[in-house]
């Protein structure tokens, strides 16, 4: 069984080529840092994703990523401690990576 | 003028060296403040001024090395000095730990400038007296 | 609050003319670098008016070249000028 | 404190103006009161249909288009620019208020950032 071809990533684990993201590739991503994907997490992901194409950027900071996310779902998910729950670490910075998107510039 | 107490500065410098007069501006300025008897809270290097932190820059020896002469008045007077991240990793300014990130064959930041975002620069305008720019002529 | 404006661009430069358009009656402005090349022009520029001697001399523009109005300051007058107010803008 | 960032560079030929959205973004993302004025060329950051995808740059109308999003409170933009560049208001790619740019315009800031 071969499930998923696993793609090219850089040394903090992000997608080299962002075209090869698919949800089997998130999940193998998330796994990395012992997330196990549920429907809370999709909807995080499918908004970053919709985000970065709107907007051609991955939230710059966690603090931006806390208002995207508070501009699409409101305050209840749009605030830090919800987010740090769902992306353990540093929360922008882990939901780019599982959503295939280019590793946050950090510059916050 | 009355002289009025001991304010805190804030300076921004925008152009390179040798490429703008904006760093040895904002050096003049800098000595003339603390010779006032103010402080400066922080410099900040944003954009192509992010050069002025590269410990590699090497001049002719009879032109002003910018890098030395602004590290040894950063030194002397403890002013703390931030290189923008985002500006730096782009034009190949790099301490040993973004180096690593990065996985490039060196680094170049010479002390005491520091890697650091924007958050310091908002910190700054927000919590010094007065905030100054120096930006390239062009 | 008045403000202290710094231009550095040359007169020509667009970015002269955007700090103009800021500069109100009450506010001072200090040419500096390319912009003191403004200090010989007869017109367009507002009452209170400094230059940077350093940028002024380096040019070779000497006290006899630069209008009347305008006002020659060492970085210690610079310090001065920003100790005068805290709205400062670097155009 | 608030801020008021200038943009009165045209996009895509340099950097700056991308750079000065970013510490707009920086002062948006610690809560800080911040608005942007586009003024000269820098009104074509506004202007519809841009397609940078030759030039292998990022959509800078797209860019924009997170202010809100972020918190940016205005996105102010200089009538006679606009009608300089053949803009109208109505038709830009983010919604922006016309302002006429005097020192009062700027009086009303406590912090100004031109790159």
């Amino acid at each position: 069984m071969n499930p998923v071809a696993e793609p090219k990533r850089n040394n903090e684990g992000f997608l080299e080529n962002p075209a090869d993201w698919s949800p089997d590739v998130a999940v193998i991503i998330a796994a990395e840092s012992d997330l196990s994907l549920e429907d809370k997490h999709w909807e995080i992901i499918w908004l970053l994703r919709e985000f970065y194409k709107l907007h051609e950027i991955s939230p710059p900071s966690n603090r931006l990523f806390v208002k995207a996310v508070k501009e699409r779902l409101g305050e209840g998910k749009g605030n830090s401690v919800y987010l740090m729950q769902l992306f353990t670490g540093k929360p922008a910075k882990t939901a780019c990576r599982v959503a295939g998107l280019p590793r946050p510039t950090n510059c916050l | 003028m009355p002289k009025t107490t001991a304010l805190s500065f804030t300076l921004i410098i925008t152009g390179a060296p040798y490429v703008s007069q904006a760093p040895q501006t904002a050096l003049e300025f800098a000595r003339a403040v603390i010779a006032a008897g103010h402080r400066i809270d922080r410099v900040f290097l944003y954009g192509d001024a992010v050069h002025l932190a590269s410990t590699l820059a090497c001049a002719p020896s009879d032109e002003p090395q910018w890098t030395q002469i602004w590290s040894e008045f950063l030194e002397t007077h403890r002013v703390p000095a931030i290189v923008c991240i985002a500006s730096a990793l782009r034009r190949g300014v790099l301490d040993e730990k973004e180096q690593k990130r990065y996985q490039r064959p060196a680094h170049n930041l010479e002390p005491p400038f520091e890697i650091a975002g924007l958050g310091e620069w908002v910190e700054g305008t927000v919590s010094s007296d007065r905030t100054l720019y120096f930006h390239p002529t062009d | 609050m008045p403000s202290l404006h710094i231009v550095n661009k040359a007169p020509d430069h667009a970015r002269f003319q955007t700090c103009l358009a800021a500069v109100a009656d009450e506010d001072t402005l200090l040419l500096t670098e390319n912009a003191v090349l403004a200090a010989v022009m007869a017109q367009g520029l507002p009452g209170t008016v400094f230059a940077l001697s350093a940028d002024l001399e380096a040019r070779g523009l000497a006290p006899a070249d630069i209008m009347a109005n305008i006002g020659r300051i060492d970085f210690a007058g610079f310090v001065s000028l920003t100790e005068a107010t805290s709205r400062i803008i670097s155009w | 404190m608030t801020a008021l960032v200038v943009i009165d560079r045209a996009p895509y030929g340099d950097w700056r103006g991308r750079e000065a959205v970013d510490m707009g973004f920086s002062l948006a993302a610690f809560d800080q009161p911040v608005s942007f004025l586009f003024t000269g060329p820098g009104v074509n950051w506004l202007r519809m249909g841009q397609d940078a995808t030759e030039l292998s740059q990022k959509n800078l109308a797209r860019q924009l288009g997170a202010a809100a999003i972020f918190g940016v409170e205005a996105l102010l933009v200089d009538h006679k620019a606009l009608a300089a560049y053949q803009l109208s208001v109505d038709t830009l790619s983010s919604p922006a208020q016309p302002v006429t740019v005097s020192p009062g315009l700027y009086g009303q800031y406590d912090h100004i950032l031109c790159l």
